[in-house]
This record gives C-alpha cells, structure tokens and sequence, in this order.
C-alpha cells in the first residue's frame, strides 16, 4: 500500500533507532508527550518502545475521542434511546464504553434499545430516510477529523428538510485540549510533543505555534505511521538539544500551515464555540468543544429531546482522569488488569485500541515483569 | 387420490407450517433434503440413522452458524457449516464420515436461498466423502431469527496412534500455519450493511481432513493442530498456549496476508490477526521436523503459502509475543471484545 | 486518534464522490471536504470522506529525509 | 498477574462479545458450561472430543430446540433439548452415549436464565447416563433470536440384533402407546403469550432410554419405536403408516389423556392426537407380543398408563382412522398447518 | 367436563342413532343443512355419518365466518398491514385464509408485516396500550357470536379515549344468510335445518321463525355437541314426517326465544346495519352485515386509513361459492386434494376445520373410495 | 362457527371479571356480557367473554328428553 509500506520499513526504523539513541544523551531525558491515540496505537503496535533509548519517556496524551467523553455524556445518550423511541447511530468505537449503573449503548441495545453501528454519518441519513416514521439521533463524537462530516450531514439534512434526524453532539477541540494539559502539573513538565496527525490535515500546523512560542515546548506534528513517530521524537530531541521550541512538520504530506479550509469553513458553518465542556481527566475546558449554531438548532437532539447533560463523578477506582494528563501509567490503576478489562472496561481508557490502558493491556503488559 | 401438489416451489418463502412437524414439514423433507443429501440414512427417515460399526476411537464435534450475510465471495453459509465441523473433527486427528444438520428457519425465508444453501451443503459433503445423515427443521416467527442458522455436528474416526492436543506444546516447538490469514472475515465483512466494500477477497473456506491425513503421514512429531476460526489466529495461538502452560513469540513478516485483505483491514482499523479463518489450520511439531512439516504442507493444494511463524517458548505467563515487522515486540493478545471496525 | 488512510483516487463518481483504491480494495467515498480532486489523486479518508489531499513531492520528500537523516547518521542506505 | 475477574455475573446478560470467540468467550465456556457438564472432553477444550471405541453400530440423530416460552410447568429448553436427542437415539433401540450441544444466545439474554438452562441440561444428561462432549456457542444480534435455540446431536450404540425402523409395521400388528397424550404442548402452551391459563399440566419430558431398553429386552417381537413429539400422536402414527405402506385403526376411547390437558384442548379448539409430546413413544409389535408388551411397558414408571390404542391394517391408500368414542368413524390425518387455537 | 360429556355419550348415540333409522323412512329422503361450521365439525370428528341411515343427506351451510369472508376482504386487511406500519391484530383462524396473488395474513407477516394472533378482543386492546406510538387495527370477523365482544371494545377504547385503535368490521348477520340460502335452488330444495348452536344463545330462536312460517322450513337449534346434533337429526325427521315446520329448539340449556338481551344492546349501540354486505358463495346480501355508527367512526380502519373493499373473483377453479351454498360436495371441486389442500389452501372452505372441505379432507375422506 | 365451552365460574374478580374452570384449566373471562353470574353458575365462554349464562335445569331436561326417546324407541336405558 502506497505512502503506508513506505512508512513501516524495518531497516529505516533502525536507522532512526540508532539516531535517536546517539543524539538522545541529555542526563534527564526527554518527556514527550505523543497527544494522539494513533500515535500510542502505533508505537504499542509496532513494539516502537524497544527501538527507543532509555532517556525517552513516552506520556500518552489525551487525543482519543472515547477516552475523553466524559460519563454523563455516554449516560445521555443512553438514556435518550432507552426513554423515547429513538434510533440511535453511532461510531463503533462508542458502543462499549461504560457508563453509569454498568451500562453502555451495547448494553443498552441488548435490553432491546435500537442502537445502530455506522461507519459514516451517511449511513445515518441513510437510516432516517428508511425509518420516516422514527426518530434516528446520531451520537457524534470526535475531534477536528471527525466534525467536518457531521457538518456534511447536517446540512444534508437541512437541505433536504428532514424532521427526523437530530445529533447528540460532542465534538471537541484539539488545541483546547493541548492547552489544558499545559496547565496540569505534568504538562508542565513535559518537554515537547507529538503533534496530531489528522486532526492537523482539518486545522493545519498554525493552532499550535502558541504552544512553542508562549509555553516553550517543542512541536513536532507527526503521521500515524511508525516511522512517521520515531522521526519525530528525533526532531523532538533535536529541538529539546538545541533548546529550540517550534512548530515542525513531520506529516507534511498531509498537513500544511493552513490546513482543510473548506473542511474549517464547512464546520464554521454549522457549529459554533460552546463556553465550556467538561472533558474526562482534564475538567470544564472553556471553549473546547461545539455546538450547532442557532439556524441549525432544530438538530439538536439536546433540545429536541429534553436530555439534559448530568455531569457525574467517575468509578470511584478509575485512575482514568490521571491517565489522561500523563500523571499515571496504566499499570499504576489499581483495577488494572483485574476488575477492569478490555472485555468489561470500567474507564473510557480501556475501551478503544487507541487508550492507554488498552493499548498497554493489549499490547504491552509483557513488558511489567521485565521492568 | 391424487398426490397433492408440492408444498414449497423455488419462488415461495418458509411458513411456520414448514416447521411445525406436519405434512408440510415432511414434504419439505422429502422433497428438498432427501433429494440433495441422498443417502440411506435419511432416506429411510427414522428418528435418528443406523451407521455401520466402525473401529477406532470417535471423534465428535459441533458447530452453530449464524453468519451474515448468509451469500459471500468464496462460499455460503450451507459449504461453512460443512467444513467447520469436518475441520474441527480433523484437528484431532480424525477421519470425518457422518454429520447431522440442523436447521432454524427464519419465517419468510426464501426457499430459492434454502434450496441453493442446501445445494452448496450436500456438494461440500460429497466433495469432503462424508454423509449427512440426520437432520431437523425448526421454523421461527419473523423477527426471531436471521433467515437460517444451521447447525452441524460430525463424527469421525481416529486410528491407532495419533495423539493430538492443545495442551501437548512444548517449548522449543515451531508453529506452522498452512496459509494466508483474514480472508474469511473479510470475505464476510465486505458484503455487510453499511460496510460493502469490493476487493478480490475470497473466504478460504475448505475441508482441511486431506491436509491433516498427509501431515499426519508424513513422520512429523505433530503435538497440535487447530483451525483458527473465530477470534482468529492471535486467539488460536493464545488458546493453545493456555492449554500448554507455554508462550510463543511470534514473526510478524513470516505470517501471510493477503494485499487486498492487508488493504481491508487497515482501511477498518482491525488486524487481520483477530479475523476468522475457515480454511486454515496451524500445526505446532517438534523443532527438528519443522523443515520437512512445512514441505509437506506446501505440497497439498490448501496449503501453498504455508510458513513457519513462530516457535514455543517457556513463559509461565503464557503470552503469546510477536517480533514486529518494526523490529519491535507486543503481545499478541486474545481478542477481547468483537472484532468492529474502529474510526479512533 | 481519527483512523485515516491514504488511498488512490480511482474514479470520480455523480454527487461529489469518489472510487478509491486502496491494496485491491475499493469503497466510495464522498469528497465533499476537499477540492480539485482528480483521479490518480491520493487522499487521506476518514469515515468515508476525503479530508485532505496527499501532497506526494513532500511525500518523497519525508522519505529521503529518512533517508538522509540516516546518511548523516553514518549509517548504510536501504538497500533497493 | 492477578486474573480478570469473570466475564459474567448471573445478574449480567449475553453480549456479543460472549461469541466472538475471544476471552470472554473462553472464561464463559470455562466458567459456566465445563463447570456444570463436567466431563474430561469438555476439559480438555480441544476442537473436538475424543471419545472411546465402541463396540456396536453407531446411532446418531439431531434436534434444534426453539420452544417458547423456555421455561414451562415440568420443564425448560435445557432438559428437553437432553431428552429430545435422547429419544431419537433410543427409538432405534440404541443406547444413547454422547451429546453435542450448540447454543445461539441473543444479545441481552439473562445470564441468570442461561445458568438454569444449563444447570438442566446438566442434570437431565447425568440422569439419562450421558455426557455432553462438546460443544459451541454463537451470539445472534438482539432482534435476531429468541433468548436462546440449543441443538443437541446425540450418538448411541445399538447391539447385534436389534432391528427397528418406521417400515416395518405390518398388518395385523398392535399399536401400543406408552401414556397420555398432550402434557408436554399444553404445558408450554398455558405460558404462551395473549393465552395464559392455569391447569395443573405438566410437561412430560423424559428421557426413555430406560424404556426402550425393557421393551427390547421382553422378548417382545417389536416392529416399530417412535417418540411423538411435534405433530402429535397422530402425525407419528401416519408417518409410519407412509413409511410401512399399512394403513392403522385407532379407538379413540383407548387414547390415554388427562383431563385437564384435555379440558384445554377443548377450550382453545386443538385435539389432544396434535400436540406434542417429550416423554412417550408408541410401540408396533406382532399382534401376539402386545399383552406381554403391555405389562412390561406399564411396569416402567414412566409408561404407568400405557395403552394398546389400535392396529395395523392393509390400506393402500394409508390412512390413519380411528373408530370415534360415539361409534363413528374417521380419519386421523397429518397435522396440517401449526396447530394454533380456533376461534371457530 | 361437565355438560360436555354427557353430550358425547356413545349408548345414548346408539339409542338417538337408532330412533333415526327406524324413523327416517321417508323414501324421498331428508335434506337437512347443519347450517354452522361447528355443527360441520361435530359430524366429521365423530363420524356421526356412520350413524345415520342413508335416508338422512346432510349438506354443509354457509355458517362458518372465516368460509364466507371474500377474498378481496383479506386482500383489504394485507394491503394495509402492508402498506402503512399498523399492527394488524387477528384471531388464529383468519392467518392462512388465501387471498390474490398466493398471499394471505400469514404470509404478509413472513414477508415482514407486523401481524399478531390475538385470543380476545382485550388481547388488541393490551397490544395498543402497549405501542402507545403505533397504530394497531383488529381485524373483527365473526356472527353474532363475535360480534358482541369486538363491540366491548370499541366501548372501552372509546370510554379511555384511544387514538391508535381500530377495527377492519367484517361482522356479518346469520338470519341474513339464511335468508340467502333459501333463495338458491338448493335451498329451495332443503326439508329443514339444524340451526346455529352459540349464535342462537345471542340472537335468540326467534329470528328463525320466519324460515319456518314464511318458507315451511323445519328448525331445529342445536348445539354442537354430537348428541345435540343427532337428536336435532331427529326432531326435524319428526317434524318433516309429520309434516310440520316450525322452530324447534334442542339447545334450550342456552338458548332462548329472546337471547341475550345485554348483549344485543351493546351489539346495537356500536354497531348499525351495512346497506349490502358481500359474501363469498352467497353473493351481495342487503342488510347482512354490520359497520360501526357514526359516533364510533373513528375507530373504523376502513375511514382512518382510507383502504377500500374492492371485490375480487375467486380462483377460477374454485368451488367454494358452490359448497357455500350447498350445490357442491368438496370433492366435486376439480381442485379438491390436489392444488387445494389444507397446507396450501386456494379457498376458504379448506382452511378453518370447520370449513367443509377442509372436515371432509381431514376426516372424511377415507369413504371417497366407499361410495 | 364460534367455538364455545360451558364452564364453572369458580370466582368473581374486579373489573367485571370472572375465573372460569373447566376440567381443572383455569381462565380470566370477561362477563360484560351477561349478567347476575354467581359462583356456582356455568356460563358458555366464547373468545373470552361469557356469552350466555347455561341453564342447568334445561341441560338436565335436555338428557332426560334423550334417554326418554330411548325409551319411547323400545330401547334399553342407559346404565348408570
Ligand atoms: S485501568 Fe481502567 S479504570 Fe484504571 S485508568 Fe485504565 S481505563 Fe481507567
Ligand atoms: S377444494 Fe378448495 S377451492 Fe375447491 S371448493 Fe373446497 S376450498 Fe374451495
Ligand atoms: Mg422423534
Ligand atoms: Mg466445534
Ligand atoms: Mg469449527
Ligand atoms: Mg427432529
Ligand atoms: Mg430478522
Ligand atoms: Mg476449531
Ligand atoms: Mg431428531
Ligand atoms: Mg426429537
Ligand atoms: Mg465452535
Ligand atoms: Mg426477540
């Protein structure tokens, strides 16, 4: 597969190795925090942490979609399709992750809620337009990637003057995200990142110039990819040796400065800033997340259905929150591994293959008696 | 009297009364699996068949299949339920000679996809030499069931000798694995609601007892043969290493995959280590024999692409862990959850 | 986070949507996210829709960086 | 590692995960069916289950078991899907040894009911003398099943001698019936949905191995066993009727029934000869053998009531008839059609 | 049970059996229709013809609601279940009544319609209770009998103000039906009846007076107990032997002259007489069928859902018409056994066990070759 | 038509309501459509509605009618 095989070759992997490993000698390492949930998968799935010197210390980021939804937003959407007759759409990555009372929308669907796997959110206009008699709500989440085809189908929607279709909207804002790590104390320590891949495609490199020029951490945007990782933790410490902090691009076959404008346009369009939107791990973040502008209101399913938002305090175990802002391995989860699994998850981290702690669990846990 | 006119024809669909023990039911019986299954045993349509003595020890094994859709690229749910019983009979060892087939009939399924699934079941059975020789025919209200489940069991006879099992692993053994892996899952998943994709992706759907009889001949210390059907190879290979209290380590570039299934998978987010196989099989042997095993399986049809992936290794935490085409190592670990396409 | 995969345009398609290619495998996608597609394109898809064009010089380029970066390293080239 | 907790709780349900053949699926199969089945084959978890050399020929039968609702006066889906293959494999006077058992659980199906499921199934099989060695479990979406279907195969061995098949009623010969007629589908019938009623029903569901293994062992010259289920006493009578080209008078006043199935049947317009039956069988025998054949049978705790209900005769056209309790005469045809309650 | 046994008793059969014989001398016979399908049933299940003398010719009436119903009825109640997302609630009996194009309820339900069996009319009414956002439609047949229930609820859904409850009204009239039959040749021809057992305990003996007064047709009301019949078999060749015809009444323990007048009332506040009513076999009937009074049309399918009755011929080959109205034996149809049978029935006598052909079929047949 | 059934009401129960035996099978009916049913009264139940209350004494003349046309036929009575 074109601009993938490239990206996965073992022998350059081994050469980045050996660069990284040569030129990473600072006596206190490197803190680098890979933001993306692809990232953690690549490096989990490739093993790239035995490529790596000892003086690199990975922290997982918050950049997975289902890691960072809160409860109180999987417990709405539950509650919506349980309470009124609704069919409800969503991503798969969603349909596992625990809520309150030990549900979840797969759990829901098995005591007989109509919860539909899609792949695309035209399937779910697809669904509305087979069901004119129900009501079809599509649970959207996601970050900058994954807003702009909800916009699409919003504006499909509208366009063709549907009734019956509405979104339970959660999309969220990566630099909002960025920002507030910067503010916990283990952001603050961290000596540069692993930028977004794709989300950068949609809002191009620009957003994170702040984070080198007022923060003083090292940027590196990076690909999905394997090798697209470890070029970038050795642009990371190339940067962190030379005591530089900017912006670089690593994934510019795919990112520019600019990004999608008329992916930008598009979501401008249809949503607007909301004031604030709690985020699991890293609390309310003010403007950090959307919601559908006032012309667009009649698809909130929000409003339309009266579900109200109930913020709600996580298992009373669940490190997930410290696991978020880089403050706790996975393994220091005191239910790891135990009571909570990938096949019964208790926290959001453990759900998707891109959160730590089922990345850790799944594809790293051989590793805990060698350390 | 008159014989009256048949009860089902191509164009109609299954009515409760197919399943409800009367004459309808025996006329569908008569007319539709008597005819394609054609044996003795079902012919003289008693409650259970009369099979000859046999000598050696039996094997024994059953399958429900519930897959969806019910046509594929490669195969059907009727050839499945063949081979996916005569494999697991196989894997032990055995010879397959009968099996039994059940049938749950949605109400409102279409005879014209029962006559051609039944069609596709009897010429499995020929082609693999074993007979059907019971059956039953159960017909569900609409919306209690999926069209057809189809349920088989088989018996088969192990001569003098073999000993296959899950748990007889040994550290230092290599694993072998007699082709490509994904293409069944893919086959599948590609014909999904929602998902439709095209791709030349065939399931490799296929009786492995020919395969199985020339390793068995051929002198190699087999210790283990199992298809990795369902939760594919990654949770085939984890449940042989519980069962031997052992762990694996794995070549992530010694395992074939297809391009186009490679491609498929990547494009879903899944890994084609966790997708179902059903013409495929691993053996675990003895280290010294691995060379020659692996020829012998190269030399049968089913298994041209066969590769040696692995070797057993000592871990009393029985992980398997796999060498990564990166250069890397992971747990390849069981599947957890169901094998969904991810967007994240 | 955002599974995206860069695949071939094989066929632009009525409704601002595209065939891709991708290994063998073929699905439609929408391109209502992008602009001046044209067969032979590469994009990067994401449930189903294109979300950016893939530049293929800076493609190549990335690539001999590695490449490069590697020779700095003074280490041997890849072997073809 | 300290080990996960289990996968299922008996407040929990079946999820899809439960069949997608990963972890959970190995902790269900490990923790809920090895548990209560509890024998060396399903231990050893292999592909299939190795079992014994047997000496004999080989009887072999299926049946997929959808009853609804599950849970009934006398029984459950769990032993009647134990008792069912059991009697298939007996009617041909075999001794039943081994089951399979396939389960295709919907999504949300309570874990709680499952186990009581199970756990019946387990003891019917430990009373009845046979193990269940294998087995499978497939989860069908929420919608596309019916809580749970089991499948069950059963094999037996038949001695030298022994020879009994539906075509082998002659004319002249007696039909005897082990006991009344009805209990089992009016049993499952009062818990039906838009019917409920109360009666002091039961279902008769039984395994008649014991049975069957008396009768053959009397000395009794024995044409003919058959358990009728599905369909009823009259649909098995007339089956045999076709399979022996004989034709058979019946005397309604013989037909064993108890009065409150009857007082049912009357109720919502069904005749007792149509509904199902899981515990009794109808013995052909040469017309000299039926006394003997009857004081044996009797002598059986479960054929107490067992009655000689009528005889074969020559009819070319096969006809089942029966002389009525007025003094009239009629036909007892094959159910046609799903015997549903009339309204007129 | 009681009240049941006592009227199949076999030395009493004897003794009635015998009075007939003895009586029934009259050499041109006695031609007497069982004008309900119970009546029907009773005959063939206990093979009361083996107790008849030759003299007795007992002919098969038109009594029996799922017999008469046309086709283009059943085809009314599919095209709605079809064509809108109603429930269809029904009795048993009318499932596999064949209508066009090889179609019945049953089978629309197999291709995906949403059609229930119910056993009572509080069945249909639990069921709109229960889908409060669907609407579901009873599809009511039936005599007098039935009638009464079906107006139950119509009262009720009324009285608790349903909107998603209707009925498809096929209820029909039996003295109507008489009244039909005495106008075809062969009714013309008949010497008496033995007239309707449970529609009579509604109704009451007195509607059939005028069969008696005004066409000297002796009747005897039975009930459906083989004794009960035997013995009406014997009153009316009393009766016709003495020349007599008036209205006798066997069923006396639940029948009287006025039935029950409870009943009646309620049957008369929902329901008003239809101007003609199509039957099958006995062509259109004035005044032989009833439809809901304008206070209660909102209940009526027909008007809600604006689907029409329209009349549609019978198979071509198709005898029902003919042994509705007596003219026929079931195995005179050409099609009888062969392309009609009770699997797979093409007319409405071979479905319910009290239609004519489907009692011959599965009782009867045996004496085809005896005759 | 109307398959109907004589049986005993063994209570009376709320909502104009009855339970019926019959043989030992017990059924909620609705008598909404006959009236001054006791416990005792046997009623014929029609779709689950008493339709008309069974009058014992006629049933009671109704065989002593049988068994006297027996007799009036010169035939033996029946034994008890
Ligand atoms: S192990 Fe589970 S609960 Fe603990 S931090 Fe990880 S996901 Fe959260
Ligand atoms: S045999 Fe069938 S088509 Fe002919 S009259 Fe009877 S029911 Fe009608
Ligand atoms: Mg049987
Ligand atoms: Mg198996
Ligand atoms: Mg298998
Ligand atoms: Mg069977
Ligand atoms: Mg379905
Ligand atoms: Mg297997
Ligand atoms: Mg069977
Ligand atoms: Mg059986
Ligand atoms: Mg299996
Ligand atoms: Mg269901």
């Amino acid at each position: 597969m074109k601009y993938l095989d490239e990206f996965r070759d073992a022998a350059l992997a081994e050469h980045i190795s050996a660069s990284i490993t040569r030129e990473a000698t600072s006596s206190s390492g490197y803190r680098l925090m890979e933001f993306c949930g692809g990232h953690t998968h690549a490096i989990s799935r490739y093993g790239i942490t035995d490529l790596l010197p000892a003086t690199i210390r990975l922290i997982h980021g918050p950049g997975c979609p289902v890691c960072v939804l809160p409860v109180g937003r999987i417990n709405q959407a539950v509650r919506l399709v349980q309470q009124r007759d609704v069919i409800l759409c969503t991503y798969a990555d969603v349909l596992r992750v625990p809520c309150s009372g030990q549900m979840s929308l797969m759990r829901a669907r098995s005591e007989g809620a109509d919860v539909r796997m899609i792949y695309s959110t035209k399937n779910a206009l697809q669904v509305a337009r087979e069901n004119p008699e129900r009501q079809v709500v599509f649970f959207a989440i996601g970050f900058e990637t994954t807003t702009p085809p909800t916009a699409v189908a919003v504006k499909q929607a509208h366009a063709s003057g549907m009734e019956n279709f509405s979104i339970l909207c959660n999309h969220v804002l990566t630099p909002a995200a960025m920002q507030a790590i910067l503010s916990v104390r283990t952001g603050k320590m961290l000596d540069g990142f692993v930028g977004p891949a794709h989300v950068s495609t949609v809002i191009g490199s620009k957003p994170y110039e702040r984070f080198a020029a007022e923060h003083s951490k090292a940027v590196v945007i990076a690909g999905f990819e394997p090798l697209d990782v470890m070029q970038a933790i050795l642009m990371l410490v190339r940067q962190i040796n030379q005591g530089r902090a900017t912006v670089e691009n690593e994934f510019s076959r795919a990112v520019t400065r600019e990004g999608n404008l008329k992916a930008q346009k598009l979501v401008a369009e249809v949503f607007e800033l909301r004031d604030a939107f709690e985020w699991r791990g890293l609390g309310s973040i003010s403007e950090s997340a959307l919601k559908l502008r006032p012309e667009f209101s009649r698809f909130d399913a929000e409003l339309k259905f009266g579900v109200d938002y109930v913020p709600v305090r996580d298992h009373k175990a669940c490190e997930c929150a410290a696991v978020l802002c880089g403050e706790k391995r996975p393994q220091e989860c005191r239910i790891f591994g135990t009571v909570c699994t990938p096949e019964n998850p208790v926290g959001s981290c453990m759900v998707s293959s891109e959160g730590a702690c089922a990345a850790y669990y799944s594809y790293g846990r051989f590793r805990e008696e060698l350390t | 009297m008159p014989k009256p006119r048949p009860l089902y024809s191509r164009r109609g669909r299954v009515e409760i009364l197919h399943g409800s023990g009367g004459r309808a039911m025996a006329q569908l019986v008569a007319e539709l699996f008597k005819v394609a299954f054609d044996n003795a045993w079902l012919e003289q349509g008693n409650d259970a068949a009369v099979l000859p003595q046999v000598s050696g020890r039996l094997v024994m094994s059953c399958d429900s299949h519930v897959v969806s859709p019910l046509f594929f690229e490669g195969g059907d749910i009727g050839c499945l339920s063949v081979h996916g019983t005569i494999n697991d009979v196989s894997m032990m060892g055995a010879q397959p000679l009968y099996l039994t087939a059940s049938f749950i009939l949605e109400e409102g399924f279409l005879f014209a996809d029962l006559e051609r699934i039944v069609a596709s079941m009897a010429s499995a059975a020929r082609d693999a030499g074993v007979s059907i020789v019971a059956g039953d025919t159960k017909v569900v209200e609409k919306g209690k069931g999926d069209g057809v489940f189809i349920t088989t069991t088989g018996i088969g006879v192990l001569r003098e000798g073999i000993v296959l099992s899950g748990d007889l692993a040994q550290p230092g053994d290599r694993i072998l694995l007699s082709g490509t892996i994904g293409d069944h899952g893919m086959a599948v998943l590609s014909r999904r609601e929602n998902l439709e994709f095209d791709a030349p992706i065939f399931s490799d759907t296929a009786p492995l007892h020919g395969l199985v009889a020339n390793i068995l001949d051929c002198g190699a210390r087999v210790r283990v043969l199992r298809d990795p059907t369902r939760g594919g190879l990654a949770t085939t290979l984890n449940e042989i290493a519980q069962q031997s209290g052992v762990g694996m380590l794995l070549d992530e570039s010694a395992i074939p995959v297809k391009k186009p299934v490679e491609a498929a998978c990547e494009f879903l987010g899944l890994d084609p280590l966790y997708v179902a196989n059903e013409g495929k099989l691993v053996a675990v042997c003895a280290p010294e024999d691995a060379v020659h095993l692996l020829e012998v399986m190269r030399a049968h049809p089913l298994a041209r692409e066969a590769a040696a992936i692995g070797e057993v290794t000592e871990d009393s935490r029985r992980f398997v862990q796999m060498a990564t085409r990166l250069g890397g190592r992971r747990i390849v670990d069981w599947l957890a959850g169901e094998p969904l396409p991810r967007i994240c | 986070m955002c599974l995206a995969i860069p695949a071939r345009i094989e066929q632009l398609i009525e409704g601002d949507s595209a065939i891709i290619n991708l290994g063998g495998m073929r699905k439609e996608i929408s391109l209502a996210l992008v602009e001046n597609i044209v067969v032979g394109d590469y994009v990067i898809v994401h449930v189903g829709y294109a979300l950016q064009k893939l530049d293929q010089e800076e493609a190549e380029h990335t690539l001999a960086l590695f490449a490069e970066m590697s020779r700095m390293a003074g280490l041997p080239d890849k072997e073809p």
